[in-house]
C-alpha cells in the first residue's frame, strides 16, 4: 500500500528509543526534553507556533529552545492559527516533521476546518498517496480561574475525527515519551496537555513509574482495583486517583485507568477492566453531552451490557460556560467529592 | 487616564496578593487611546474591545466599584463576577465585551454597525484590538464586510508594537498597518497614541467622518504597553532601553505636563486630582472586598435565556 | 433576571402562530415559507449567507426572496464564514434578528470560533446582560457522492456546546414550522437541514401529519411501537420508517423517536419510549466515537439500565472520510439493511 | 488546452447521463491559466488547486485515463475513485489537491514552500484560486507568511469575475485584487488569462522572480467561465451579452487564431489534433468504464496510514 507514499515521505530515521526520565522534573520539562531530543535526532522536526520562540512558548514549554535551535526551526508565527495549522499540514506533506503549538485549545477552532478538512481527510482522499505526518500540540483545559472562552476541554471533538490520532499525556513520564512515537507516526496527531500539570513534577500523584515506553496506542492502568473503574485522562487522573483513595477508606476498591489515548481508544484495556469490577465511572473535564465521557460510557454499555451491575456513571463538566469567579468555576468542573459520590452510588445502586 | 493607571496599579498589587487572579492584562501606557477616542462617543454608541479592556470600560462610565468587584468574582462585578478582567460587559453603556479570542471582537462590531445601518440609527461602533490581530483572517473578513457594506465601524488598532513577545516585523511582512486597511478602501489614519489630544483629534475627525455617512475608518495609534503582556509574563523579550524611551512620553507626564503649561493645573491641583482618584479605587477595593459571591444554586442561569436549565443542562 | 435584555432587545412583536402547510411542498419550499413568513411578521428578520440572493441559496431555498424582499434584508455576502456570522452575531445583540445561511456544515467549522466562543457564552458571561437572538441555518449531510470535504455530519459537535439551541427538523412539517419559535428564542440556534431532503416532498415519506404546532423543545413518536425504539434525526429518519416497516413484517413492532431537537435533548419522550420497548437502536449519519449516538446512547444507559434488555445498539457512520464512489459512500453512511439488523440483533440477544 | 475543453465538454454529457456525479466544476474557458502557468513548473515543483481542477491535473500530466476513471469512482483513478471531480491528487506528479474548501489549498501551499525552503530545495509551488476564495481569512493568513518567510510560492488568482453567483464588486470593497496581495509586499501582475501566451510569459516571469529568491508573486490571471459554477449550478445570475462578450475571446479560438496566423498549423493539421485528443477522450471514456469498484472491505485502508482499522474504526 506505501509505494508512493513511502517515496515522498522517506521514514524517519532509526534512533535510540527515549529514556525514561532520568531526574524528577516537572511535566513542563519533561515536554521541553521531548522537543530537544526529537529536535535532535531527526533534523526535520521543527516547533512552530505563537511565542514559542523568543517569548518560550505560552505556558514556557519551549523556554531555551530558540537559543538552542535558532529562528528556522523554533519558528514564532504570527497570530494566525488556521494558516499556521495549514502551513504545518503543507510542511508535513513536503517532507518535514512539524511540531505546531496552538497556544490553547480555545484557540484550535480556528484552525479545525484546517485539521478536519486537510490533515484528517488527505490520506482516504487521496487514496493512500498522501499521509501528512504532523504533529499538533495544544493546552487544553479549565481550573485557572480563566474564564468562558479560555477554558475549554474540547478534546472530544479531536477525537471524533477519523484520521487522527489523539493523545493526552497525564503524566511526567508520558509527557516524556509520547511525542517522539507521536512524530514517527506517518498520520496528524493531536497532543492535549493539561494546564494545570505543567508545574507538577508529577501530574498524576503518587503513581507507579509507568509504561514510558507504552508508546501511543495503550490506556493505562493508573492503580488496579476490583469494585469499580474509574475511566479518565489528562487533568482529572489526579482527582480519580484521590478519588479512589478515599473510597479505598471506604472499603471501595477502584481501578483508575487513564485512556492516554483519546483516539482510537483503547477498547481492550477499557473493557477488560470493566468486566472485571462491573461498574463504571467515567470523569472527564468537557461538557457532558456529546462529550469524550459519552463515548465511553456507550461503549462500556455496548459490550460490557451483560457484566454491568450498574448504569455506568459519568462526573463532567457542568453544561455552562466557565464563569471567572473560583467558586463558579469549582462548582462546574469535576472534582473529587463528585467523583467519589458517583462512585459510591454506583457501588450503592441494587446491591 | 489617571484612574486607569491608578485602577491597573492596584489590580498588579492585588494580583500579587492574589485577591485577583486568572489572567489580568494592563493598560498601562496607553491610556492615552481608550481616553481620546472614548471621549468622542455618544451614550448610544457601542465599544468592542479585547482583553485588555480596563481602561476602555473604564473611560466609558462604567462604575469603579463594579469593574472592582468583577475583578474580584462578586455578584456586584459587572458581569456578576463571571468575567472577569478579560470580560467587562455593560449593557448600559453598550460595551460589547472585552473579547479574549484576539480579533474575535471585530466582526461583532461590524454586525453592530450593521444593525444601526439596517435600523436607519446613526449610531458609531468603536471596535478595538491590537496590531497583532491583524495578521488573523478574521481582521481582513470584518473589515471586508465594513467597507462593502459602508458600515459605521471606527477600527481603532492599538499598535503596541508586540503581540505578547512577538514585535510587529515578526508578524507582518508589511508593518504600515494604515496599508492594509487601506486595501480595502477604507480611509486609514496614523497617530499619536501617547499623546491624548492628538488622540482625541484623530478621533473626531474619523467619528465625524463615519457619522456623516462616510463609512468605516481605521486608526492606528501608535503607543505601547509599560508593562509586561499579562501578569503571567515575565516579558523576557523586549530591551530595558526600549521600554525606558518610551516612558519618556508616558501620556500620564505629557498631558499634566500641558496641564501645568497651559496654566490648567498646578501641581497642588494635580496632587488633588491623584489623591481624589487613589481614594476612589481604595473604595473600589473596599466594596470589592465587601461583595458577595454569587450563589452556586444559579450557575446554570444565564446558560439559555429562561435561566431555567434544559433537560441536559442538569448536574451530573 | 431579564432587566438590562429586555431594554436592550425588546421582545419580538406577537402574531398568530405558524399556519400548517395547506398544500403539499417540499422541504425546499416549506423552509422558503418559513422564511418569507419570519421576514413578513417581524421587520428585523434578514437573510444573510453566501449566494442567499442573485443565485438563491446554495441549494435554492431563497430562490426569488431576493425580489419581494431587497438587497438589504436578502443579504449575499462574501465568502468570509467568520467574519459574517459574527457579523451576524453582532446584527443580534445591535437588535435585529438574523438568519445567517451557512451553505453547508462543512465550512461552519470556519465560523465555529465564533459559535461556541461569542455566540454560546456571551449571555452567561456576560452575567445575562447580553442574550444572542440569532438563527444559524446549514446545510448538513452526505449521500449525495459529493466525497470527504463536503458530507459530513457534524450535528454533534454543536450539540456539545452550552448555550446553543440545535434543532433539525426532518420533515417538510417541521422545516414549515421550526424557524419561527427559532426566531422568537432569544438565543442562538442552529438549524440542521438534510441535504438529501430538499426535494422531498415528505421528507419523512408516510408519516402523520405530526405535530407542526410542537415548537423547538420536543421530540416526535413518527411511528409508535412496543419491542424497540430507533432513535434518529433528520436524513436519517426515513430510513428508520423504512426499517420500522421491514421489522413489522417480521412481527417486531419498532417505535421511531425523532429527537428533532438535538439540543437540549428531550430526555423525556425519549427515556417513556425506552423504558417501555426496553430495547433501543441508535442511528445517525455522523461519525460513531464522540457522536451524537454516543450520547443518545448513554444516556439511555445511564436512565434506563433497569429496564434495558439488551445492549443500546448504534448505527453510525463508519469511521472514515466518505468516499466520491458511489458504493463506498453508502457502505460507510447507515442504510436500512443496518438499521433492520441491529434492530434484530437487539431484540434477538438473550431472549 | 484542447485536451482541457473536450475532456470537459465529454465531462458535461457524462454528468448528464448520471455516469459522473457529485460536484463538477468545469474550467472551459480558463483553460488558459492552468496551461500557461504550468507549463513553467518543473517536475518537482507542487502545485495545490481546487475544486476546479481538471485543467491543471490535465496540464500537469496526470494521465486522461486516470482522471476520467476518478470521474466514474473507479479504483484505477488517480485517488482509486474516493476523490472524483473536486479531490484530484497525485504524487507522481506533486498535485496536492483539488480542495474544495474555498481557501483551504492556500496555507497548504504556504507549507510546500515552507518545507523546500527550510530544505534548501530550489522548488516552486504554485497555488490556483479563485477571486472569491481572497475574502477568507485563509488568503490573508497565509500570504503573510509567505511573505514574512520569504517562501517561494506562486499564487494564481483565477479572476473570472464571480464566486458561484456573487459578481466580484459584490464581494470585495476593493476590486483591484492585486492591492490586496501588495499590503503584504508581495509582487503583484494582472494579466490576461485568455491569452495562453501573455499568461505563459508572466508565469515565466513570476516563476524566475521565485527561483532566484525573490519571495512569492502574486498572478491575477483575469478570465471567464463559459459555463455555469458547477452542473448544478443554473446560472441565473450572469447576463447572456456578458457571456457571449467574452466567448468573444475564447482562449482556443485565440490560440488557433495564432497558430493559424503564423502559419504554424492550418485547419487539417488543427482538426488532426481535434481528432487525435478525442480519440484520447474517447479511450478515457473505455478505460473508466471497464473501471473496477475498489473493494467495500478497503474501506477503512488509509483512515491511518497502517491502513488497518483501530479499535474505534471497525463496522457498527
Ligand atoms: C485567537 C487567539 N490566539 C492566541 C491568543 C493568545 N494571545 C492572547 S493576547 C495575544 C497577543 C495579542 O497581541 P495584540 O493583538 O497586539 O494585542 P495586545 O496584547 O498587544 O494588546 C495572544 C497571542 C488568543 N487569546 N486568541
Ligand atoms: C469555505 C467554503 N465556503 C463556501 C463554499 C461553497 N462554494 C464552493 S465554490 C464557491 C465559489 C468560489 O468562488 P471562487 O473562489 O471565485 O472560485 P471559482 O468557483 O470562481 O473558480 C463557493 C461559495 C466552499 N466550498 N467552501
Ligand atoms: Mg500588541
Ligand atoms: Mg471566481
Amino acid at each position: 500500500m506505501s509505494g508512493a507514499r513511502a517515496l515522498a515521505h522517506p521514514k524517519s530515521r532509526p534512533g535510540p528509543p527515549p529514556e525514561a526520565a532520568a531526574r524528577p522534573m516537572t511535566y513542563r520539562e519533561a515536554m521541553r526534553e521531548a522537543i530537544r531530543e526529537a529536535m535532535i535526532r531527526d533534523d526535520r522536526v521543527f516547533l512552530m507556533g505563537e511565542d514559542v520562540g523568543r517569548y518560550g512558548g505560552g505556558f514556557g514549554v519551549s523556554l531555551g529552545l530558540l537559543e538552542e535551535f535558532g529562528e528556522a526551526r523554533i519558528r514564532d508565527t504570527p497570530l494566525s492559527e488556521s494558516g499556521f495549522v495549514g502551513a504545518g499540514i503543507g510542511a508535513a506533506l513536503g517532507g518535514m516533521r512539524p511540531i505546531v503549538e496552538i497556544m490553547t485549545v480555545n484557540f484550535s477552532l480556528l484552525a479545525l476546518d484546517q485539521i478536519l478538512n486537510s490533515a484528517a481527510t488527505m490520506l482516504h482522499m487521496s487514496g493512500g498517496q498522501f499521509n501528512v505526518p504532523l504533529v499538533i500540540r495544544m493546552t487544553t483545559g479549565g481550573g485557572r480561574q480563566l474564564a468562558a472562552q479560555h477554558s475549554h476541554s474540547l478534546e472530544g471533538f479531536y477525537a471524533h475525527i477519523p484520521g487522527l490520532r489523539v493523545l493526552a499525556p497525564a503524566t511526567v513520564a508520558d509527557a516524556r515519551s509520547m511525542l517522539w512515537p507521536a512524530l514517527e507516526s506517518p498520520d496528524p496527531v493531536i497532543i492535549f496537555e493539561h494546564g494545570s500539570l505543567y508545574n507538577s513534577s508529577d501530574g498524576a500523584g503518587d503513581l507507579p513509574s509507568g509504561p514510558t515506553t507504552a508508546g501511543i496506542e495503550h490506556a493505562a492502568v493508573r492503580r488496579a482495583g476490583d469494585d469499580i473503574t474509574l475511566v479518565t485522562h489528562g487533568g482529572s487522573l489526579r482527582l480519580c486517583l484521590e478519588a479512589a483513595e478515599v473510597l479505598a477508606a471506604e472499603q471501595i476498591s477502584a481501578e483508575v485507568i487513564d485512556l492516554r489515548v483519546l483516539r482510537p481508544i483503547d477498547d481492550a484495556t477499557l473493557l477488560t477492566s470493566v468486566s472485571r469490577t462491573h461498574r463504571a465511572v467515567v470523569v472527564d473535564e468537557g461538557w457532558r453531552s456529546v462529550g469524550l465521557s459519552a463515548e465511553v460510557a456507550a461503549r462500556i454499555g455496548e459490550e460490557c451490557f451483560y457484566d454491568l451491575d450498574a448504569p455506568v456513571a459519568r462526573v463532567a463538566a457542568l453544561e455552562a460556560p466557565i464563569a471567572y469567579a473560583r467558586h463558579l468555576e469549582q462548582a462546574t468542573l469535576p472534582n473529587v467529592d463528585r467523583i467519589v459520590a458517583a462512585a459510591r452510588a454506583t457501588v450503592g445502586s441494587r446491591e | 487616564m489617571l484612574r486607569i493607571r491608578r485602577f491597573e496599579e492596584r489590580c498588579a498589587e492585588l494580583y500579587s496578593a492574589e485577591r485577583v487572579r486568572g489572567f489580568v492584562h494592563l493598560y498601562i501606557g496607553q491610556e492615552a487611546v481608550a481616553t481620546g477616542v472614548i471621549a468622542n462617543l455618544e451614550p448610544d454608541d457601542a465599544l468592542v474591545t479585547t482583553y485588555r479592556d480596563h481602561g476602555h470600560a473604564l473611560v466609558r462610565g462604567i462604575a469603579m466599584d463594579a469593574i472592582m468587584a468583577e475583578m474580584f468574582g462578586r455578584i456586584e462585578g459587572v458581569c456578576r463576577g463571571r468575567g472577569g478582567s478579560m470580560h467587562l460587559f455593560d449593557a448600559a453603556t453598550r460595551l460589547y465585551g472585552g473579547n479574549a479570542i484576539v480579533g474575535g471582537g471585530i466582526p461583532l462590531a461590524v454586525g453592530l454597525a450593521l444593525a444601526d445601518s439596517m435600523l436607519g440609527r446613526e449610531r458609531v461602533t468603536a471596535c478595538f484590538f491590537g496590531e497583532g490581530a491583524m495578521a488573523e483572517g478574521e481582521f481582513h473578513e470584518a473589515a471586508n464586510l465594513a467597507a462593502l457594506w459602508h458600515l459605521p465601524v471606527l477600527f481603532v488598532c492599538e499598535n503596541n508594537r508586540y503581540a505578547m513577545g512577538t514585535a510587529l516585523d515578526r508578524s507582518e511582512s508589511e508593518t504600515n498597518l494604515a496599508v492594509k486597511a487601506a486595501s480595502y478602501e477604507i480611509p486609514a489614519w496614523s497617530c499619536d497614541g501617547m499623546d491624548v489630544e492628538a488622540m482625541w483629534q484623530t478621533a473626531d475627525r474619523a467619528v465625524a467622518h463615519i457619522r456623516s455617512g462616510g463609512g468605516p475608518v481605521f486608526l492606528e495609534a501608535r503607543t505601547y504597553r509599560f508593562r509586561a503582556h499579562s501578569m503571567y509574563d515575565p516579558d523576557r523579550y523586549r530591551d530595558r532601553a526600549e521600554i525606558e524611551q518610551w516612558k519618556q512620553r508616558d501620556p500620564l507626564a505629557l498631558s499634566e505636563e500641558r496641564l501645568r503649561d497651559t496654566g490648567l493645573a498646578d501641581d497642588e491641583a494635580l496632587q488633588g486630582i491623584d489623591a481624589g482618584v487613589m481614594a476612589e479605587v481604595d473604595r473600589s477595593v473596599a466594596f470589592a472586598e465587601a461583595g458577595h459571591d454569587e450563589p452556586i444554586a444559579d450557575l446554570l442561569r444565564f446558560v439559555l435565556s429562561d435561566g431555567a436549565a434544559g433537560p441536559s443542562e442538569r448536574a451530573s
